[in-house]
């Protein structure tokens, strides 16, 4: 056991553990004042809850021992024999409940990311109810094929230093199918303008996602070393490349926003996310600007001619982001960088391929779950709030809540 | 020329201006504020516990129009702002003796017209 | 008596409020509202591309002063918010039938008087 | 019907609010503003020294009713709203052609009957 | 010394610190607009004065040779002979001013905590002056009994991880002190509605109250180990549990709220606080939702029965969470998880009794030598504002500022 | 390689990065409401544009070998042969990568700083084409003048921990020729009232600054041993000592105002940096007492009697709190606490000189390229907005935004 290791990695889980409310703020501060509390709270229930899960049983189906490489056994249920003495398995230089712990913040993020799609509408019943069911049939089956020892997309050889496909893909295709099934905001077909109620919160919430997401990247080491500094600074380099890149294509349409540059650089942080340890850090330009470029068209596309109502973009942001990022990792990867890959630059094209068929069957997986658990809770508790109650904001309806008291 | 001042839902907003740009009625100028009316108030949240709010947030909007343009707003806004429940709003009208734009210094309801 | 209401220009607001002082009317009442007028509106940024928005925020000046002080009042008004652009606001000219000042409960042209 | 337009100090609004709920007289509306009258501002700190406010923040309650409701009200505003500092406020009275609730249809005094 | 050990401490200390504007955030959001700066100030004044009176006398008295078990002496007047070594008797593995820096951020929150309780209506003077002498009679002194070598309730064998007495009970039975002799806020026997003016800011406050209380807890193991990892998984899961917990009860009674979640998470924090690093993670979802449950009842029948103006309820969410908490460690405390502790659950039934022995002392001494202060301080230089400054608001009285300025 | 230290060394680089968006937000909520978003871009901007021109080139200007004292030469341009191994010359018990990473936090931060002399008035472009150039030609050669291996302030034995010149004095002294040169706001000469729009704001970017400058000056030890923790307790103190001094400075004159303790807190910050890993623990009292005393007065005379509209006062903040922590460490530095610095208490009165030839030299420098950069960028592509622009607010005219949005 290292102790500075754990120092690293106890920090890191904290960072990451941050996230989720700085999503919070960045997702509420794009929705209309009426919907910003209950923005919030998805994000916050959703911590709670898969916190819980997480201890109770998540850990154990995404990590623990192997079933066909297709999900962990319910050995490690309520973490039995999981304790202070690091796992023989993962992160051996720490102590295995820090590694649940950085883990669990991993889980508890990629459920909050997709409720980007569903705002100002939800029922939050159902958003909780479908929450923990993705949580269980999605995310920790798709953890465990590529992090979980023995899981396919592992053995296969797939790249993911910290979750683009796991995290960012996967987060964004459910996205897009809950959409679907949920259908538009009322309003939306008309094009009743919608108006960002607080963009400082997103800005907020940009920085601290900026922040935690050090531990996200740098913390995948599992080690502090010089692992970990690579993924540091080829982390902030393409959050930064891209955040920049999108001002700039903002000016040339118009201008440079605030909101423009704090969603780029979210970009940038997902799409380097599968690659930050195993890249050069001048490869972080290139995978930041580009993700930038990617998901600023697919973004004016999809409001423009797509009809979808997903409502925060997370499609674009994290599907597209995460795919572009896991096909980088397959492109830029090098044993200059991390000894254990090599990717095209390294004249291995089957590693793209490798990372083509990983993208391919999280998406494929992943929609068609969270399409038929949509399905079924619209059949059964149904998903949408009323309309009366759309119409006066869920802060109101679902909450009781108003955001700003006082006369 | 009269002044409509419109107390509404804040969420009937887009529907009223709707609904009365289709009469051709652009200008108007809108308030965020605070009614009691026969809506009693609501009950919101407290950490444990609720608590009983008298004023909840309504929109006023504010036409100032020539006097035979009056009803037909009027009765616009009435359907448009309408759910049936209490807490629709209420609407006055008020006397202008006069109007003027800034920009062109024109005066009376020239310059109110619509263009 | 007469009430003026004047919606302009945010960024007038301290010109108007000097040049009315000069005049020696300091009593007045400033909101913050939206409005829609020949302006129509603005597009904003989204995070990629652009949107409508049609009410843009002004702030209205409410004055309460007697008859004769009215007219220079609205000529001092109509010059100093004035940028000659769609936009510059209107001003409305509306009966008042009383006014009373809370503190001293003096009423009528008396307690709106500078001094 | 009248108007009331009363600008009082905001910490006074709940006074106010119950001293005309005991009369029943129910709706109003309520609006934040900023005001300057014979009160002339208040100083506030910046990081080191300070600054002038010319505007102070006032609330603007709004109440129409019928003629003869009209002097009641005025006197108990007058008292709840008092504390006898400069600041106090002003009250307003603008007469109203008509009023409409919006979710009944009625109008006129009817409408804005107490129940 | 190690370098890990030390590189934890010195980011759990950066991590307690942001604690306290958290708390201002935290509280801040909850108070009537016109109280939202004066709120903010007590903390943020907190934070600068302790700080300085930490390293003059406070640490020596709490930590310094001890005097009968009480209190320490002077010796280490103005840090004296605290160097850049590790101490002999504190966390042996980390130079002693780091120690000194961590324990600084406990004094300095834990004198914020009871602000809460006297918001809106106290004289900012008098704030400052209860708040420099409860610091130097109330806190030191009771430090030292249960962290400080030779203290006699460490002696005795109270188990307190992280301050459940020291922090917690300590702070929220002296809130009811202050309140009770300060009296209750005007318009509070009437019934007047106090909104929260900023429900974001409340979840700000929590989010990052969370997250500051990784180092709270998981730093108090002092060193990078197994003992920190599980102190920080079980941190997290009692939150978790009670925000999630609080959330139902909000929902069974009407809705499910965000301020209630936001609470919650809080209340589960301080319950686990002395207990992280000797009860098994499993037992941190009792712990959490258990303190919830307590906690909520406590809150609904403060405002409804007692008539007590306890404002912010620090006593119902730290003094009872706290009690909760301390009680929880006797029973659920196992040498499976720390060989230097076991509780009921291992046997020992005797534990729970030096708890309760530990709480009562606490409970004791904290709230008449509060009630004594505040009794002193209004006789001579009066506890409240005028009338007509609470009327118009502490923002504008005491501070002469405004919150959001311009027109 | 130490792992312990690497740990504290990325932990405090994420630290230092979020005081950047802290800055946007301590900033943000001083100016006018319709100039808050196009202040908080100005520090969001530059974050994403330092970070990547560091990488590009801005580490080997500033840290590269050496070329007669002055500047690093282009051999690690883009990073060539900067590694995960430790460099040979910096912080050897660190990856050099995290390294690049600690210092790229440093470049970018200082870069922000001088944006608040500028607020309000300046063309974005200007803005962005100001601080590529700035950073190029100003803070590449002084950082490599004091921290460059060679460079000719470090030769002479300046001493420096973390950003005293470099920083502070070059940040402040450089806003105010930009200032100079900008001119001031409509309405600033008239006395126009412009009122701080958001003093919550105010106090959370002061509270990220504190809970960041612990990455900034304990992370400057690059180890993690006794001098950080030494580092890390001077900041608090000092940070602390200087609040309260200026809360006590404006109540002595009307009222202790929020705004006024956080502006001192980070005066406080500013005056310890460069003499953090220096000075006792005890100095860090009179440092930030003093430090406050300094710029409250500055402060004043600034705003009342010198007609410049150096707007949020960076030069009376960080140039003289700058100045004064430098010198400073020249008095109370002593090898009781580093080995490797006496000062005066010392009995070394040389070592005051130093630092005020090191003061003297950045001022020098730093003022005269600053003032012929504005003058250069005046007369081709123009600095400032037009008139129209200013008055409707840069938010809506620079960047096409609203800071809060609907009805
Ligand atoms: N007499 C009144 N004077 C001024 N405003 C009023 C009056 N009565 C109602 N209002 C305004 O109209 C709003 C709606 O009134 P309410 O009685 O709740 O509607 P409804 O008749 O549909 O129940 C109130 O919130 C208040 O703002
Ligand atoms: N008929 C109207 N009734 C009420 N308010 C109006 C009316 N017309 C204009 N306004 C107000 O005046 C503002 C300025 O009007 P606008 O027509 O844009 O000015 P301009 O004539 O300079 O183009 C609007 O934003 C709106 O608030
Ligand atoms: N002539 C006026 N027109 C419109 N509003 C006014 C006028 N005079 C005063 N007010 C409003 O009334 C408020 C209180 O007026 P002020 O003169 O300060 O009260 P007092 O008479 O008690 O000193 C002001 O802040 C302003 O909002």
């Amino acid at each position: 056991m290292n102790s500075g290791d754990t120092a690293w990695l106890l920090t890191a889980s904290a960072l990451v553990l941050l996230m989720t409310p700085a999503l919070a703020f960045f997702y509420g501060g794009m929705v209309r004042r009426k919907n910003l509390l209950s923005t919030i709270m998805m994000s916050f229930a959703i911590l709670c809850m898969v916190s819980v899960l997480w201890v109770l049983y998540g850990y154990t189906l995404a990590f623990g021992p192997d079933i066909k490489g297709l999900v962990g056994n319910l050995a490690w249920f309520g973490l039995a024999g999981v304790g202070q003495q690091p796992s023989p398995i993962y992160a051996s230089t720490v102590p295995h409940l820090a590694f649940v712990a950085f883990q669990a913040t991993f889980a508890i993020i990629t459920v909050a990311l997709w409720t980007g799609a569903v705002v100002e509408r939800i029922k939050f019943g159902a958003l909780l109810a479908f929450a923990a069911l993705w949580f269980t049939l999605v995310y920790c089956p798709i953890a465990h094929w590529v992090w979980g020892s023995g899981g396919w997309l592992a053995q296969l050889g797939t790249l993911d230093f910290a979750g683009g496909t796991v995290v960012h893909v996967n987060a964004g295709i459910s996205a897009l199918a809950l959409a679907l099934v949920l259908g538009p905001r009322m309003g939306f077909k008309d094009g009743e303008t919608m108006e960002p109620n607080n963009i400082p919160y997103v800005v907020l919430g940009a920085a601290l996602l900026w922040f935690g997401w050090f531990g996200f990247n740098a913390g995948s080491a599992l080690t502090a070393g010089g692992l970990a500094a690579n993924a540091f600074i080829t982390t902030n380099t393409s959050a930064a490349a891209a955040g920049f890149t999108w001002m700039i294509l903002g000016w040339i349409h118009r201008r440079p926003s605030v909101l423009g540059a704090a969603t780029g650089a979210v970009v940038g942080l997902v799409a380097i996310t599968p690659a930050a340890g195993y890249v050069p850090v001048w490869a972080a330009i290139p995978i930041g600007a580009i993700g930038s470029v990617i998901s600023y068209y697919m973004m004016v596309w999809r409001a423009k001619s797509s009809g979808v109502d997903e409502s925060l973009d997370v499609f674009a942001c994290h599907g597209m982001g995460g795919t572009w990022g896991a096909l980088a990792t397959g492109i830029f990867a090098t044993t200059a960088v991390n000894a254990s890959a090599s990717g095209l630059i390294d004249g291995n094209w089957k590693q793209v391929l490798i990372q083509i068929a990983a993208i391919a069957a999280t998406m494929a997986y992943a929609f068609v779950v969270s399409w038929l658990l949509a399905k079924a809770l619209k059949a059964t508790m149904g998903l949408r709030v009323r309309e009366e109650e759309e119409s006066v904001g869920l802060d109101i309806s679902q909450h009781g809540e108003n955001a700003y008291g006082g006369i | 020329m009269k002044k409509i001042e419109a107390i509404i839902r804040p969420e009937k907003l887009a529907n009223v201006k709707d609904a009365l740009g289709s009469l051709g009625i652009l200008g108007m100028t809108v308030t965020h504020v605070s009614g009691r009316g026969r809506q009693k108030g609501i009950a919101l949240q407290w950490r444990a516990g609720e608590y009983r709010v008298d004023f909840l947030p309504k929109v006023k909007i504010e036409i100032v129009l020539a006097d035979e343009e009056c009803q037909a707003a009027l009765d616009t806004i009435c359907v448009s702002a309408r759910t049936g429940r209490e807490g629709d709003g209420m609407i006055f009208v008020v006397p202008v003796e006069n109007a003027i734009r800034v920009r062109t210094q024109d005066n009376g309801e020239l310059c109110i017209a619509a263009k």
